[in-house]
């Protein structure tokens, strides 16, 4: 089955509203709803609820006086800080409610728990509350002229500050024949998936456990950290991440307040409690990325080689990091993409500001990186006046010098080395794909019309299947049906299907005779969750390790019973068999699922395989009935954990389009070549790549999240930030290169954010190039586009 | 501050179905909480993004902005209505998980709906009319090459069972 | 937000200063104001109703005035907060006599909108600003110029609702130096421009369709 | 996002919504298509205390037309004038314009006496309207009153309608014959509000020469934005018409802002290039 591509098992459920997503589940729970700050930093000095007391349905009304005055829990602590760093020397999270300074608009003072969501809403908006408004950090260049403080006692606004070199850089650049110095600016964006947060939470007293439902990509955190912060056993916590409308980075932070605050109140009020969150709230309440101001010094021969580069750059991680740094460290690293840099510094500083905390979206800091050393490559063509794609090509790492090791640190906190690809092979499959060497002429005749075109490229690299591990349990069932459980969740991805074939494949059996169950820690406890592109890396390997193991046991269990030798055995369509053995002749086989009825000793005749199975015999009378360092059940658990991340890369291409007078930016061709290694199933690959293709179109011409100068989100609505609809998103003409990795059972490595990575890089490259205009600063609307071509700054 | 409630008729895929509900309660709502079809999703609640569109006497609309009260009387299909009359997937749910045309789902619904429409007065569209058939709903995963395709091939499989 | 704008009242500032010392004027004049309160010296509470079309909002807003330099400049800061969000701004506000025994009147406001308002609407709210200014700076100037300004009635201020015209409490103004009571003029004035923004943005959010 | 409580009112017929709507006074909001008003109601921007729901109201879902031009009842949905034949043949501005109306799902419940009503600078049946010098009738409690278009658009989302008031049809007059329409506007995204939008109306003359010409912006001041460009291209042939001073004429009508989506300037320099491209297309029209 790997690399069918097969139809996904989870689609009848999903198109015909079988779906379960968090708000589909308890319908007659108790709805929860935030009063949230409208200021972007005020002092909290008054909370009036005089007026909501008489509102029928009231529940409680919860400030953060209550969680202080909750001293068998630990919900009055900030938050934690999930991923600490040496260079995060200020680290800051926030209070589940805020305890006396709200940091951003949108940070949630009161919580109100009603019958049910309208009346929630009637309840947040009889209370009032009084602020003493602080002055606002917003932007980078503010954060950066510190002239107030977000965290009072954070000097300069400073969460991190990280340097990085490898040779002298600094000396390289003056010692080049050529420099180049690259002031760049990229804005905000946000993961924005359709299904906003939500969580519902049963508390059963009598038994003293809890059940929560999480709209998260890791469910088996979500369990740890509430078992903490409700001072609950962990044994009596349960976490499923049912189906989840979307994530692309933003539900992989945890706890959220919410996380917290909805168990916590359905404890307290011994009834189910459920918050599903709307789209104002995720717009000011849940993370955004990507904003960042870039220097770049570049210094490079005649042939466009780089000799070093000196790269420093400022990241605006908003109020809090309770993610730490994993972006701006992917920036500094993932910025070398396919390239030798020669001598390589770079240094950024992690700044606060007054707005939602930026956490990982889909390509976490990996867009900001590419953007900044793609359009340095531009930068070097122009200079030298040189194709752009042979200046890329000459910089790039050779397939002989693989593994290649750029002596950095990686956001695993292990070094950067890349383990695959070939990447003048897949700038040759692009070269092909969107015809570079024809477009001269086509661009001459589009001219002879009066049309302005323009082609652009860009590269990336992309790490992988970071660690530091997933798990599986597999077992097969009586029934012969195999049940395959993996701690990591799913937001979409085709695991329930790309996992069952693996299986299949891996367990001789039939794909439909799998189920695959991701994200319940009632089913698996242990794992780390759905990011980094490395849900099929970790868990795809660490499902085909624990088939392996169960197909072991299977056969050692067969070979006592047909008295063979198991390497003699083989396992298809579900039925172990003596090699040769001509297929339903008598003996010299046995199914899957009689041999699942022998691996248990107790063998009560629950169903007619219990019957047959008391044919054979098996373990000989000098044993136990379960061997040591044996088990009963035809079953096992096992775990993948790599060295290291495994790096994917790809190459695009773009063909746009301006319009000479009112600056309308159209794309007339986008061509992407992709390698990530052997895929599990093409087809799923391939929806990730144009999936993530749409994202990084948005993040380069349409999406935006813009604050004013005093903290206030100007864009809070589907109407005004621009996810793009079909009408925006051209046809996407995808070729695949298939480098294995070296580093895993499977030889494959991630694709899920592959797509969206080169898109500001690549776009910037064809407007440009349409345009004959430099450009510094992603992204780009038609007014924008306008005011260049006026030679205005904005 | 306790509110009226409106007895609400309406036929739900078919169903007859009555409802006390008060005049605030918004169609999409009524039909995920009242009626229990959960299939219908709230992405935006202003009427962009398309998640809850359902036909309302065979047109798309948003049940977001809509009140139950205000469609008192009428014929409602959600995507659960658009099965097949055995039970199974419909023509556009079928080629939706043939062509891959969805990932997480939970927009999913919202296209079902307004492409089982557009499909009923334009049997046999081309593939600039099929993207600008689902022009008005969002996706954030599947950057809607497969969306159309899916339109595309739901027309083939209708043309197969309608002759 | 930026908001700026500037009137022209067609008297001489002594009987600008007269009239607005009035405060049976103010509240007359301030589209959709309902009572104004001095709760400290030039330190002000008001309500506000005010609206577009037929759905009106009611905000509580407070007015402080700042670095006056009489008769000249001044500046005010308001603040207002209701349903659809907060609003408050600081007011550059400037008089000069402009010949012919006229007074002209420039502001610029910043605003900072917050709330549900201020994240949906940006596409409108600086139009619906400056007609709301302009809608009190036109009832003022009917005043000087001796114009009736009766109860103002929704349909000859369009988009104000029905203002429950009251004179303010007894003693809520003070009578007292003559710019500081014309600086309270023109501070609600603008003030009830910013709220009025405020009230007048609850639309914006609407797609126009 | 949910909309606040009100007291929902569903008359069976026009009198009866009338007399509802005189006791609701300022406190009483008419529910037509909903598309402008119920996302408004979902962000609590609004808050009325009574809604009058006009859709039991059949009588006045209408779209007729006649040799003087098209009258849309308070009921007619933005799709069904858009589909409508006859509409189509007398006012073809009509089906230029609405197509821009946001995306087929909100134009299959959107009435178009609603979005003119609802007098958004951006709303492109506003602009049709006052281009076309058409006008508005407003019933209430025992009168009845006509609004001509210019009249009608008093401000950013402001209607001359009167608390109390229906506006139960609006009059779309057919052009003069010779006369060509075109509609263009520039936005975001597809569907999506306009940065700036423009109608233009030419008349020609027998040697099809411009005898008049008139555009209606829209995006780019409070109101639709009317400019009579008739001094600027009169006597010019139709197919070679120079509108770069009809756009300086318009660039100094209109008021355009700064927002998130574009400046005032890039708005004022798309309303001469779209009014040029506008312009030539209705110019041909004219004279087909």
């Amino acid at each position: 089955m790997f690399g069918e591509p097969i139809a996904r098992r989870e689609d009848p459920r999903l198109v015909s509203g079988a779906g379960r997503y968090l708000d589909d589940l308890g319908p007659s729970a108790l709805a929860a709803a935030f009063v949230r700050c409208p200021h972007a930093h005020a002092r909290v000095t008054d909370i009036d609820v005089t007026d909501a007391l008489d509102v029928d349905g009231l529940v409680a009304i919860y400030t953060y006086d209550d969680l202080a005055d909750d001293t068998a829990t630990r919900v009055a602590e900030p938050l934690p800080l999930l991923i600490p760093h040496p260079a995060l020397t200020q680290p800051r999270t926030a209070y589940a409610l805020v305890k006396d300074v709200a940091k951003h608009v949108g940070e949630p003072i009161v919580m109100v728990v009603a019958t049910d969501r309208y009346v929630a809403e009637d309840i947040c908006d009889r209370i009032r509350v009084s602020y003493e408004f602080l002055p606002p950090v917003v932007g980078v260049a503010a954060a950066r002229e510190a002239r107030h403080a977000v965290h009072a006692d954070v000097p300069d606004n400073v969460a991190a500050h990280l340097l990085q070199e490898v040779g002298d850089a600094r000396a390289a650049i003056a010692a080049a024949p050529h420099t180049l110095e690259l002031d760049l600016e990229i804005e905000r964006s946000a993961s924005m998936p359709m299904e906003g947060k939500g969580v519902y939470a049963r508390w059963d007293a009598a038994d003293a456990s809890l059940r929560v439902y999480s709209s998260t990509q890791t469910s088996t955190s979500v369990r740890f950290a509430l078992a903490a912060k409700l001072n609950i056993p962990v044994d009596r916590v349960e976490v499923i991440a049912p189906d989840v409308g979307g994530g692309f980075g933003v539900k992989i932070v945890h706890p959220w307040p919410e996380e917290v605050l909805v168990p916590w109140a359905a404890i307290r009020l011994d009834r189910e409690v459920k918050w599903s969150e709307d789209r104002r709230e995720h717009f000011v309440s849940s993370a955004h990325e990507r904003g960042q101001q870039q220097k770049i010094r570049v210094g490079f021969d005649d042939d466009g080689r780089i000799q070093g580069l000196d790269v420093e750059f400022w990241h605006d991680n908003g109020a809090y990091t309770p993610y730490g740094i994993i972006i701006p460290i992917i920036t500094s690293t993932q910025l070398l993409g396919p390239y030798k840099p020669g001598a390589y510094r770079v240094e950024f500083r992690s700044l606060y500001t007054n707005t939602v905390m930026v956490t990982p979206y889909r390509g976490a800091g990996r867009p900001q990186g590419v953007y900044a050393m793609e359009r340095t490559m531009d930068a070097i063509a122009a200079r030298l006046r040189l194709d752009r794609a042979e200046v890329r090509e000459r910089n790039f790492i050779q397939p002989h010098e693989m593994p290649y090791d750029h002596q950095l640190t990686f956001q695993d906190g292990r070094p950067l080395i890349y383990d695959s690809g070939d990447f003048p092979a897949s700038l040759e499959k692009l070269k092909k794909l969107v015809d570079w060497d024809g477009f001269a002429a086509y661009r001459d005749a589009a001219r002879a019309e009066g049309r302005r075109v323009g082609i652009g490229l860009a590269c990336y690299v992309e790490g992988t299947g970071v660690g530091p591990y997933e798990g599986a349990h597999i077992r097969v069932e009586s029934s012969g049906k195999v049940v395959v459980s993996t701690g990591l969740t799913t937001q979409g991805q085709g695991h329930e299907t790309v996992f069952a074939q693996i299986a299949a494949d891996e367990l001789g059996v039939p794909v439909e005779d799998i189920s695959v169950t991701t994200g319940d820690t009632r089913r698996f406890k242990y794992a780390v969750g759905t990011f980094a592109s490395r849900a099929a890396v970790m868990s795809g390997n660490a499902v085909a390790l624990t088939a392996r193991k169960v197909r072991a046991k299977a056969l050692r269990i067969a070979a006592e019973a047909l008295e063979a030798d198991p390497g003699d055995l083989e396992i298809t369509d579900g039925v172990v068999r003596v090699k040769g053995h001509p297929p339903g002749a008598s003996g010299g086989e046995i199914p899957l699922r009689t041999v699942a009825v022998l691996s248990n000793p107790l063998r009560y005749a629950f169903d007619e395989e219990s019957k047959r199975a008391t044919q054979f015999a098996v373990g000989s009378s000098d044993k136990p009935p379960v061997d040591e360092d044996d088990e009963p059940g035809l079953e096992a658990t096992d775990y993948y954990s790599p060295m290291q991340a495994t790096f994917a890369n790809g190459m695009h291409a773009a063909i746009v389009e301006t319009d000479p007078e009112t600056a309308e930016i159209k794309i007339l061709r986008y061509c992407v070549v992709h390698d990530c290694g052997p895929m599990i199933n093409p087809r799923i690959v391939e929806g990730q790549v144009h999936g993530g293709v749409a994202q990084g179109i948005g993040g380069a011409l349409y999406e935006r999240i813009v604050y004013d100068e005093n903290g206030q989100l100007l864009n809070a609505s589907y109407m005004d930030f621009l996810i793009p609809y079909a009408s925006e998103v051209p046809v996407i003409e995808t070729d695949h290169l298939e480098t294995p990795t070296p580093l895993n059972p499977l030889g494959i490595k991630g694709a899920g954010e592959a797509g969206v990575i080169p898109g500001s890089a690549l776009l910037a490259s064809a407007i440009e190039d349409a345009e004959g205009i430099t450009i510094t600063r992603m992204p780009m609307s038609p007014s924008d586009l306008f005011h260049l071509r006026q030679g205005a700054t904005e | 501050m306790t509110e009226t409630l409106h007895e609400t008729r309406l036929v739900v895929n078919g169903v007859p179905r009555t409802v006390r509900v008060p005049a605030r309660r918004l169609l999409a709502d009524c039909l995920r909480v009242d009626l229990g079809l959960t299939g219908t999703h709230l992405g935006c609640e202003h009427g962009v993004c398309g998640a809850c569109t359902v036909l309302v006497d065979g047109q798309p609309m948003r049940s977001c902005l809509m009140f139950a009260v205000s469609a008192d009387g009428a014929e409602i299909t959600t995507t659960e209505g658009c099965r097949a009359p055995d039970g199974g997937l419909g023509p556009v749910q079928q080629a939706f998980q043939e062509c891959h045309g969805l990932q997480c789902g939970f927009c999913t619904p919202g296209f079902i709906t307004t492409i089982t429409a557009y499909l009923r007065d334009n049997p046999a569209p081309s593939e600039a009319e099929a993207r600008e058939a689902i022009g008005g709903n969002l996706c954030r995963c599947t950057g809607y090459q497969n969306i159309v395709k899916s339109v595309l091939r739901a027309a083939e499989i209708q043309g197969e069972v309608v002759p | 937000m930026k908001v700026s704008g500037n009137a022209t009242l067609n008297a001489p500032v002594e009987k600008v200063w007269a009239a607005l010392n009035d405060p049976a004027v103010l509240v007359r004049t301030i589209p959709g104001c309902e009572q104004l309160e001095e709760v400290e010296r030039d330190a002000y509470r008001m309500t506000v109703t005010a609206g577009v079309a037929s759905i009106k909002g009611s905000y509580a807003g407070d007015v402080r005035l700042t670095d006056q330099q009489e008769p000249h400049a001044f500046v005010l800061k308001a603040s207002g907060a209701g349903g659809p969000g907060t609003v408050s701004a600081d007011v550059k506000v400037r008089l000069v006599d402009g010949g012919d025994g006229t007074t002209v009147l420039s502001y610029d406001a910043d605003a900072i909108v917050g709330g549900m308002i201020g994240g949906v609407g940006q596409r409108i709210l600086t139009g619906v600003a400056k007609k709301t200014a302009a809608e009190f700076f036109h009832a003022v100037d009917a005043v000087l110029t001796g114009a009736p300004v009766g109860v103002v009635s929704p349909a000859a201020v369009p988009g104000t609702a029905a203002p429950a015209v009251y004179v303010a409490p007894a003693g809520a103004v003070r009578a007292g130096v003559i710019g500081g009571d014309f600086a309270k003029g023109a501070v609600f004035g603008a003030a009830v421009a910013l709220l009025g923004a405020l009230v007048g943005g609850w639309a914006a959010g609407r797609r126009a369709r | 996002m949910k909309p606040p409580v009100f007291e929902y009112h569903r008359p069976e017929t026009v009198d009866e919504a009338l007399s509802v709507l005189a006791e609701a006074g300022t406190d009483g909001k008419v529910l037509a298509g909903g598309q402008s008003l119920v996302p408004v109601l979902n962000m609590r921007l609004a808050a009325p205390r009574h809604l009058v729901d006009i859709n039991r109201l059949a009588d006045l879902a209408y779209v007729r037309s006649g040799p003087d031009g098209v009258r849309i009842g308070a009921l007619a949905r933005h799709a069904e004038v858009e589909r409508d034949g006859p509409a189509h043949a007398a006012v073809p501005l009509l089906r230029q314009a609405l197509e821009n109306v946001a995306h087929p799902t909100i134009r299959n419940r959107g009435t178009t006496v609603g979005s003119i009503v609802h007098a958004d600078p951006s709303g492109e049946a506003p602009a049709v309207l006052t281009l076309l010098g058409g006008s508005m009738k407003l019933a209430r409690a025992g009168s009845t009153r006509t609004v001509p278009a210019a009249e009608f658009f008093v401000a950013p989302l402001e209607s001359a309608l009167r608390p109390g008031e229906l506006a139960v049809e609006a009059y779309f007059p057919r052009p003069p014959d010779r006369s060509g329409t075109a509609w263009r506007e520039v936005s975001r995204r597809h569907g999506d509000y306009a940065l700036c939008g423009v109608g233009v109306l030419v008349t020609l003359d027998d040697d099809l020469r411009v005898a008049a010409a008139r555009a209606a912006f829209i995006s780019v001041g409070p109101t639709p934005v009317l400019v009579d460009l008739t001094d600027a291209v009169a006597g010019q042939q139709y197919d070679a018409v120079d509108w770069s001073a009809a756009a300086t004429l318009a660039r100094d009508r209109i008021e355009p802002e700064d927002d998130i989506h574009a400046t005032a300037s890039y708005r004022a320099h798309l309303a001469g290039v779209l009014l040029g491209r506008a312009g030539a297309e209705a110019a041909g029209r004219a004279a087909a």
